[in-house]
């Protein structure tokens, strides 16, 4: 039997492996409850969660996500969702939720209960889910820590949630959106992963921004 | 002076999370019996009118004020789009109504 | 001590034989030269505001001949040692502090690209030493040559003939100078206007009437683009505006002038004791001399991990300059540019203070004789039009050379 | 401190700060605990915001001293009899405390080693350690002093006109003069050793006597805010404007630079409609602190107000804060700016002697600090505000001789005069202070009349002196106001304000509290209409602005004494009249020339004066006087402060981890950090060496990874690509490069067709984050319909290089990857492990046989683990960036950047075979200039050398030499072990380029110690020519 780095069995025969995958993310905080989703070691609950009111960053890496381009995008549906028509508007479909990012794309990221849908044969599709690291801002204090990691304004009371934005957090260029005062979901390019969330840890701990779970971003989401 | 930039698909955000492309000089030109010289000029030389405005310590002078220019840029820390906005470069500010091309 | 002016008023006359445009450095100095070593004085030097309201009054005091390629060390090294001579000749005290600047590398590549900087300075006679992280530290205590910064420090270009010089003397001594040999400096004159008839330059229209001249020279700075667009004329320069600023004095501690191109920043302790630490530029087009917050936050955040003393230090002054930016960050001195009798001095981006006086000096040369000097033939328009950058600057542009 | 709405308790800036005495302020009128008042203080009134039963122990000079909670360094100093905080920069006079406002570098001092804190403004804190500035030995007998009496020898500018002749000397003189210069003392190695850039987490400062503390490792936050109305200033103007703003439902930030709200109002005790105006102004507060969507940042001071309403400051915490400033930046829809007046220096003679004090100063010292501010003193004023606190300073106790008020009878507040001669004050209207008496401290002071000859003399021990008010323009300046002179209140007024931004309250001239209140209620209103909101009410009528005091300086100016106009650099008045007669006669010259207004006050103290002065000495008008430019900072951030938490966030691979268990030493490159060594050798010998005999295996994954697809994704291909795209075969990698505009090589990679309009390409890793920008950059205008998609991030990329590479992925997947089905630049899908997809594409980059692995990046590391497991037989290790930089050079393998420059195009680096000339319709990017310098004399090559055995061992960077010329030089060269030679590429002119010739290498990397070898001109790839290995 050998061990893979992060403790994985793996067997001597490639057949019998475990194919295990990794986040970009890895919060230095003790996962009491976790679980192995599609080789996603996913953290459900750290501990000491529970006594804490929040905020709670989440890591959402796992969450499947597609990119689908088109010329002509407002005559798509895309996974049998609506398009948004106006660009930074955001869909919420059960477990998916469509970002309108221009006028030719879209992102579609599967955020809700249950099987992810396999990807689409069309041409337009590309499945990113590795290409982003994925962080969720959940809890009382969202906006607080927020200020603390971007000068966007995400809580704009003129804009009708849940909206997106596309701009800088920690200098990195994210897709944000926000769905309530209490939950901000962003993706940025995976290889920032690491050291952007130790940053907005840093950062955020200022307003008790604390590693959660995905439990906590499950409550909020729905 | 900071500014900021209309961007056709994010709205007004401050400059630096743009890339300047340059003034607006049109297609490029065909290349065929495109001369050395033309192609150089065209890559690198540009009329910039200029004088200043209000310059510090000064009133708000008459004469050569800077003619606003179409020009490009890219919003690189946010959508990635390219697009024409109308800037004076005699006060660096978006002239109304310039975003959006 | 007996006080007088150091230049005098003088009547606007309706023509000159030479009229230099820019009340500069580089205008001052040509003024300068025209009127000592080839006797002509009937000179104007037109200033629209106050003599070194431009990049003359705004840069950093840097001077220094560490130059890329043979053609620049060449006249940047004449041109540092004309500090002394001038000082003497101008009875001036330009107050130049020979403290030697170290350029500070941040990467393997920066080794070589060092090692060809210092083998080219010392192959040329200029003084110029590469530098392991313990030496610089040497050079410059308190430099964070651990691996903590984010860019740790791998090398230095240590250049002792470098130093600082006090910006706004220079103006003032060669204004002096110029004034002494009949030389007349009329400032808040601002020109609007240039007049040719017959390919020839007769004279320019200015905000105190129509003056003539039979020989016009172009050394407005960050400005020149925009006098050569009236006329007509397109140039591959972009002023870009370019910050600097200053910290509260503080006793001596710095003694050399260190920069750093990944971090952007330069830095050197002035005579009166506050950092003066200069920035990179904004990309776009602009004749504005406004400052940003960014650049006091970046450059705050490049001298801390640089050198983390300056935790304690404050900024208390930010302000901005032009920069004549050319696709290789070399001088375009031209003659009989389009125009006869035209000239013009300009693109020198950032390096415009530190090269004053000795392009004052050639440019003068060259307006007096008609004759380009030899050591101007590095430094024409049309190696742009041919693709020979000068190699000041070994980075490739994208789109354009704003960037 | 920020009543954010819903803001919850918890360790939140919300809920730190400056406590904010202004609501509820029990504590400071307690008596001191043992019954006793301490010396120098008065007992506490009614705006006493020091707390005389909590002592706090601290050190001046190395004395114990003792200050109160409350204090700041500046009013416990003076309580305990410190009248001399510092020497001045050029002629070492004493100086004492000036405007409480910390305006001047006259009481900037050392605490806790930090040079140049502002004494006047810092909160006082337990275990401080104070020292002065500028001083050899002790302030009272500074050892410089006598330099005081040689300002003969230095008029305006008189460096400039000595100390060079002979030139050999001025070294000498240079040195003596940096001496003498700045203020405070910095520790360059300060910080060093202290680990400043923590390892992540918050430091909690325990005690603050840690040495330090105030160095900021604590110092770690910044904070963006976004609001439709920004305030500065949060006297009752600000505060009115405030509430005017959030009652419409409009989110507000409100920025004090003051510990508490309320302004001017704070310490005045005068009654205003039936109570006293302090209450007047807590009442404000509370209404504020309730408002919803009001957010209130007190002791934070504007840095500035920036373009497109960008206001920017920074706060400072208490303490037990976590950290100790946080620098913020507010964006704002519309900004008011009602940030007060300040008062103007009064310019007379020996007007910076210890005991001479504006009136603010003096004011606060008692009324806020309960210090007694002196006994006797004398005032020199010039409105009407000073001649209230005139009196209630006689009410507390300190005897006033007189009051000079430089105005007419006729402009003052006859209720106000009355009041003082009630007092038995005289006020002597139409006079001004004319002289101090006394060296380190008043003694005396003279008045003279403005008009005529009178003067009387008196003895005193404080002289309360200013010229009246100006408003605190800094903000309107900076943001772009156009300001102009006024003739009524002899102030600058804006006269055009840019949009959305209002100017309110006693800047504007108001001095009526109620005026105050409504101008500051009418810009809220005009700030909610500027965002959209509803038109405000009908305009409150407000007063016209109470006249002003246009006095220039005292009588019998610079009569045998000094009167300055700046603290900070010595600028005297005569400095002013020597300047204007050197020509340098309008302030901003005189500014450069003279030295005013360059020091950490700034135009703040200087400014105003010094252009009046300047036009009464042109014999213009004042209202022609141009002051000098108000730069920002407003209020001198520290670096620390502005630099805030210097969070590193750059990019890592899904193997980083991975590679730094195993010894790698990261380097950055562009976004990443990628390893360089995986020893300390950082020739690389054995990581070289591996590769060449076994295999070595490459985390290459940073990688530029794309796809374009779409009806017009080959004509966008075709015009950033050099070479013919057309000609792409399926499965197939086609090398190619992209080139500027002006021919020069910015990129290269390889494009494999994956299907109809379906296109997967790379780039080098440092181009990846602009490859998008590129292709939609030079496609702009051609609306063609194609999309593309960064995948950089989304696969990592693993490069198995080496004789053995092949054995060791046949381990690892089922699929046949034999030189038949995947010969030398062949491409196609594999599974690895049963599972994994990966695109495996055979490439020759280090001149072995080599397969590079793009997998999903979540599976690198599985992926990693059976490879690295699979080749252990073969001998596989990890190799980086040096060693891949050396194999490729041995073949001769440009890497942009390190054999390319500004100078050199595609040909000139020998691969102008790239460039298909023939499609001139695609309109490739960079073919114009490839066609004009294709043949064109004199251009730079790039050519591959062998350095003769036994001339030498030149290195990077060294330069090619022909006689006394530079030719050249060398971009890369190594000894390698493999040709058992030492090979290298160097660029240089034309006539060297020549195969077979012999050149002339010369490094000199200190000055006498150059080394010369000679080398020869030799063809490339000096290892494998034939290129047998890459294809096996």
């Amino acid at each position: 039997m050998i061990r893979g780095r992060g403790g994985e069995p793996l067997s001597t025969g490639p057949g019998d492996r475990i194919r295990f995958r990794r986040s970009p993310v890895a919060f230095p905080a003790t996962p009491p409850e976790t679980e192995l989703r599609d080789g996603w070691t996913v953290v459900l609950r750290y501990e000491g969660e529970d006594d804490h009111p929040g905020p709670w960053l989440v890591d959402l890496s796992h969450r499947r996500r597609w990119d689908f381009q088109d010329r002509d995008i407002g005559a798509q549906t895309p996974m049998d969702l609506p398009v948004p028509e106006r660009i930074g508007a955001v869909g919420v479909h059960g477990p998916l939720v469509i970002n309108r990012l221009n006028r030719t794309q879209v992102a579609i990221w599967h955020l809700g209960d249950g099987d992810p849908p396999s990807t689409p044969p069309e041409t337009g599709f590309t499945e990113t889910t590795d290409g982003h690291c994925m962080l969720a801002f959940v809890g009382p204090g969202v906006p607080q820590a927020l200020e603390h990691l971007t000068p966007l304004d995400l809580f704009d009371p003129a804009r009708a949630t849940p909206f997106l934005t596309q701009g800088p957090v920690l200098h990195v260029p994210c897709q944000i959106v926000t769905f309530a005062v209490d939950l901000v979901v962003m993706t940025f390019a995976r290889g920032y992963g690491e050291t952007f969330a130790l940053a907005a840890l840093e950062s955020g701990a200022i307003e008790g921004l604390r590693p959660g779970g995905e439990e906590s971003f499950r409550r909020a989401f729905a | 002076m900071t500014f900021r930039l209309t961007c056709p698909v994010c709205g007004k955000r401050d400059v630096y999370e743009f890339t300047f492309g340059g003034q607006d000089r049109g297609p490029r030109p065909a290349q065929e019996g495109l001369s050395a010289e033309e192609h150089f000029r065209w890559v690198q030389f540009r009329m910039i009118p200029g004088g200043w405005e209000g310059g510090e310590g000064g009133g708000v002078r008459e004469g050569d004020r800077a003619a606003p220019q179409e020009e490009w840029w890219y919003h690189g820390q946010g959508c990635g789009v390219w697009f024409r906005t109308t800037r004076d470069p005699g006060t660096n500010r978006e002239v109304e109504g310039g975003g959006g091309g | 001590m007996r006080l007088r002016r150091l230049w005098r008023p003088t009547p606007l006359k309706r023509h000159y034989d030479v009229i230099i445009i820019g009340g500069g450095v580089h205008g001052l100095a040509t003024a300068y030269y025209l009127s000592r070593d080839f006797g002509i004085t009937d000179v104007a030097v037109l200033e629209s505001q106050y003599l070194g309201f431009g990049g003359s009054g705004r840069n950093t005091a840097i001077v220094r001949a560490n130059q890329r390629t043979p053609e620049n060390v060449r006249l940047y090294d004449e041109g540092l040692k004309l500090w002394r001579v001038l000082t003497d000749e101008l009875d001036f005290n330009l107050m130049f502090f020979n403290c030697g600047s170290l350029l500070l590398g941040h990467s393997e590549a920066s080794v070589g690209a060092f090692r060809m900087a210092a083998s080219t300075h010392n192959f040329m006679g200029v003084h110029s030493e590469l530098l392991d992280p313990r030496q610089c530290a040497e050079v410059i205590p308190g430099l964070d040559i651990s691996d903590r910064p984010a860019f740790p420090i791998h090398a230095g270009l240590y250049h002792p003939p470098g130093g600082i010089v006090r910006h706004d003397a220079v103006v003032w001594g060669l204004a002096k100078g110029a004034a002494a040999h009949g030389v007349h400096i009329h400032q808040g004159c601002e020109v609007r206007g240039i007049d040719t008839d017959r390919g020839r330059v007769t004279g320019v229209r200015t905000s105190l009437g129509d003056i003539g001249c039979n020989r016009l020279g172009i050394m407005a700075g960050g400005y020149s683009s925009a006098i050569a667009a009236m006329l007509g004329i397109e140039l591959p320069i972009h002023p870009l505006t370019i910050q600097a600023m200053v910290t509260h004095p503080l006793k001596p501690f710095l003694h050399h002038v260190f920069s750093s191109t990944a971090y952007h920043v330069y830095a050197n302790q002035t005579l009166k004791g506050e950092i003066a630490t200069g920035a990179h530029m904004d990309p776009q087009v602009n004749y504005t001399t406004d400052a940003t917050a960014y650049y006091l936050k970046h450059q705050a955040e490049a001298l801390v991990d640089l050198m983390p003393a300056l935790r304690g230090v404050r900024f208390m002054r930010i302000w901005a300059g032009l920069a004549d930016m050319t696709p290789d960050m070399a001088p375009i001195m031209e003659g009989h540019l389009g125009y006869d009798g035209l000239f013009l001095d300009a693109g020198w981006g950032y390096f415009g203070f530190k090269s004053g006086p000795v392009a004052g000096k050639y440019m003068a040369e060259y307006m007096a004789t008609g004759e380009r000097p030899e050591i101007l033939e590095a430094f024409q328009l049309k190696r742009f039009l041919e693709n020979r950058y000068s190699g000041e600057t070994a980075a490739v542009m994208k789109y354009g050379h704003w960037d | 401190m920020v009543a954010d709405a819903g803001a919850k308790t918890g360790g939140g800036l919300a809920d730190r700060g400056s406590p904010d005495p202004s609501v509820g302020r029990p504590d400071c009128r307690r008596p001191p605990s043992h019954g006793r008042l301490p010396e120098g203080r008065l007992p506490p009134g009614p705006t006493c915001r020091v707390d005389l039963s909590q002592p706090l122990e601290f050190s001046f000079l190395g004395r114990p001293v003792t200050g109160f909670a409350g204090d700041t360094v500046a009013s416990a100093l003076y309580a305990s009899g410190v009248r001399i905080f510092g020497r001045s920069l050029k002629y070492h006079r004493p100086r004492g405390l000036y405007s409480m406002e910390g305006e001047s570098s006259n009481t900037l001092m050392a605490i806790d080693k930090v040079p140049n804190e502002c004494a006047e403004t810092t909160e006082l804190k337990a275990g401080m350690s104070v020292r002065a500035q500028n001083v050899r030995g002790d302030p009272q007998t500074d050892r410089f002093a006598f330099i005081d009496r040689f300002d003969r020898m230095m008029p305006a500018g008189f460096y400039y006109r000595l100390f060079h002749r002979p030139y050999r000397l001025w070294p000498l003189f240079q040195n003596g003069l940096r001496r003498m210069a700045g203020t405070g003392v910095l520790d360059p190695r300060r910080g060093l050793e202290e680990g400043i850039r923590g390892e992540g987490g918050i430091r909690v400062e325990g005690g603050i006597e840690v040495e330090g503390a105030r160095m900021g490792s604590d110092v770690r936050a910044e904070r963006y805010l976004n609001a439709e109305v920004a305030i500065v200033g949060g006297g009752a103007a600000g505060m009115s404007a405030a509430l005017a703003a959030a009652e419409r439902g409009l989110r507000v930030c409100l920025f004090e630079r003051r510990p508490w709200l309320g302004g001017h109002l704070v310490w005045r005790v005068r009654d205003f409609e039936g109570e006293p105006l302090h209450r007047r102004a807590e009442k404000l507060a509370v209404r504020l602190r309730a408002a919803e969507n009001v957010k209130v940042f007190t002791s934070s001071p504007v840095t500035g107000v920036w373009g497109e309403n960008l206001v920017t400051g920074f706060t400072s915490g208490a303490e037990g804060d976590l950290f100790r400033e946080c620098h913020w930046e507010c964006r704002a829809k519309t900004v008011v700016v009602a940030a007060g007046c300040m008062e103007r220096p009064l310019v007379f003679n020996h007007n910076d002697r210890p005991g001479v004090m504006q009136v603010g100063a003096v004011w606060r010292l008692a009324r806020t600090y309960a210090v007694l501010p002196g006994g006797v003193a004398i005032f020199s004023v010039g409105d009407d505000l000073s001649l209230e606190a005139a009196a209630d300073l006689a009410d507390l106790g300190v005897k006033i001789r007189a009051v000079a008020d430089a105005r007419e009878a006729v402009r003052q507040d006859a209720a106000l005069v009355t009041a003082l001669e009630e007092r038995g004050i005289p006020v002597l209207a139409g006079w001004a202070a004319s002289r101090v008496m006394g060296r380190k401290q008043v003694k005396g002071c003279e008045l003279g009349a403005l008009k005529g000859e009178a003067s009387r003399r008196f003895g005193c021990d404080l002289v309360v002196a200013n010229a009246g008010m100006q408003p605190r323009i800094g903000a309107l300046a900076t943001v772009g106001a156009r300001l102009a002179y006024c003739g009524h209140t002899h102030t600058y007024q804006p006269v055009e304000l840019p949009g959305g931004v209002f100017a309110a309250g006693s800047m504007t001239g108001l001095r009526d509290p109620r005026a105050i209140e409504a101008s500051g209620r009418l810009a809220g209103e005009r700030a909610v209409e500027s965002c959209g909101g509803s038109a405000p009410g009908p305009d409150e009528s407000l007063p016209e602005p109470a006249p002003g005091c246009d006095i220039r300086h005292g009588p019998d100016i610079g009569r045998g004494a000094k009167a300055f106009v700046d603290f900070d650099e010595d600028g005297t008045y005569k400095n002013v009249v020597e300047s204007a007669a050197q020509g340098f006669d309008v302030p901003e010259l005189a500014k450069r020339f003279g030295g005013f207004g360059l020091g950490p006050g700034q135009y703040r103290v200087a400014g105003q004066n010094l252009a009046m002065i300047m036009a009464d000495l042109r014999g213009d008008p004042v209202e022609t006087a141009t002051p000098t430019t108000v730069r920002p900072p407003l209020v001198p951030p520290s670096l620390a402060t502005l630099a805030g938490p210097g969070h590193d966030v750059h990019k890592r691979t899904p193997l980083h981890g991975e590679l730094a268990a195993r010894g790698a030493i990261f380097r950055r490159a562009g976004p990443w950090l990628r390893p360089r060594y995986f020893s300390e050798d950082t020739s690389c010998r054995k990581e070289i060496r591996n590769v060449r005999r076994n295999v070595g295996i490459l985390d290459s994954s940073p990688l530029g990874k794309f796809r374009i697809f779409g009806p017009d994704a080959l004509k966008a291909l075709q015009r950033v690509y050099i070479s013919d795209m057309r000609k792409a075969p399926r499965g197939h990698c086609k090398y190619s490069a992209m080139c500027n505009d002006m021919g020069q090589l910015v990129d290269d990679g390889v494009v494999i067709r994956e299907g109809e309009n379906e296109y997967y390409f790379t780039t080098s890793s440092g181009r990846a984050g602009s490859t998008v920008e590129w292709f939609r950059y030079h496609t702009r205008y051609d609306r063609w319909d194609y999309n593309l998609v960064n995948l950089t991030d989304v696969l990592g990329s693993l490069n198995i290089a080496g004789p053995n590479a092949r054995r060791v992925l046949e381990r690892v997947t089922d699929d046949e990857v034999s030189n038949e089905v995947l010969p030398y630049l062949g491409c196609r899908r594999i599974t690895v492990a049963d599972g994994v997809e990966a695109r495996c594409l055979r490439l020759g980059f280090v001149g072995e046989l080599s397969f590079e692995l793009h997998v999903p990046s979540s599976y690198c590391q599985f992926v990693w683990d059976l490879v690295v497991e699979a080749g252990a037989d073969f001998g596989i290790r990890p190799f980086g960036l040096e060693a891949q930089y050396c194999l490729r050079a041995e073949k001769g393998h440009v890497i942009i950047g390190a054999e390319s420059e500004a100078r050199v195009t595609l040909t000139d680096i020998g691969m102008g075979w790239l460039w298909d000339c023939g499609d001139t319709a695609a309109k490739k990017v960079g073919a114009p200039a490839l066609r004009a310098c294709e043949k064109q004399p004199g251009r730079m090559r790039l050519v591959g050398f062998r350095v003769d055995e036994g001339s030498g061992s030149p290195r990077d960077g060294a330069v090619v030499v022909d006689g006394a010329k530079i030719v050249g030089y060398v971009c890369t060269t190594r000894r390698s072990e493999a040709l058992g030679w030492q090979y290298g590429m160097a660029m240089v002119r034309e006539g060297v380029a020549v195969r077979g010739g012999r050149t002339h290498i010369r490094q000199e990397e200190t000055p006498g110690r150059g080394e010369s070898c000679s080398a020869t001109v030799v063809p490339t790839p000096f290892y494998d020519p034939g290129g047998r290995r890459l294809r096996a």
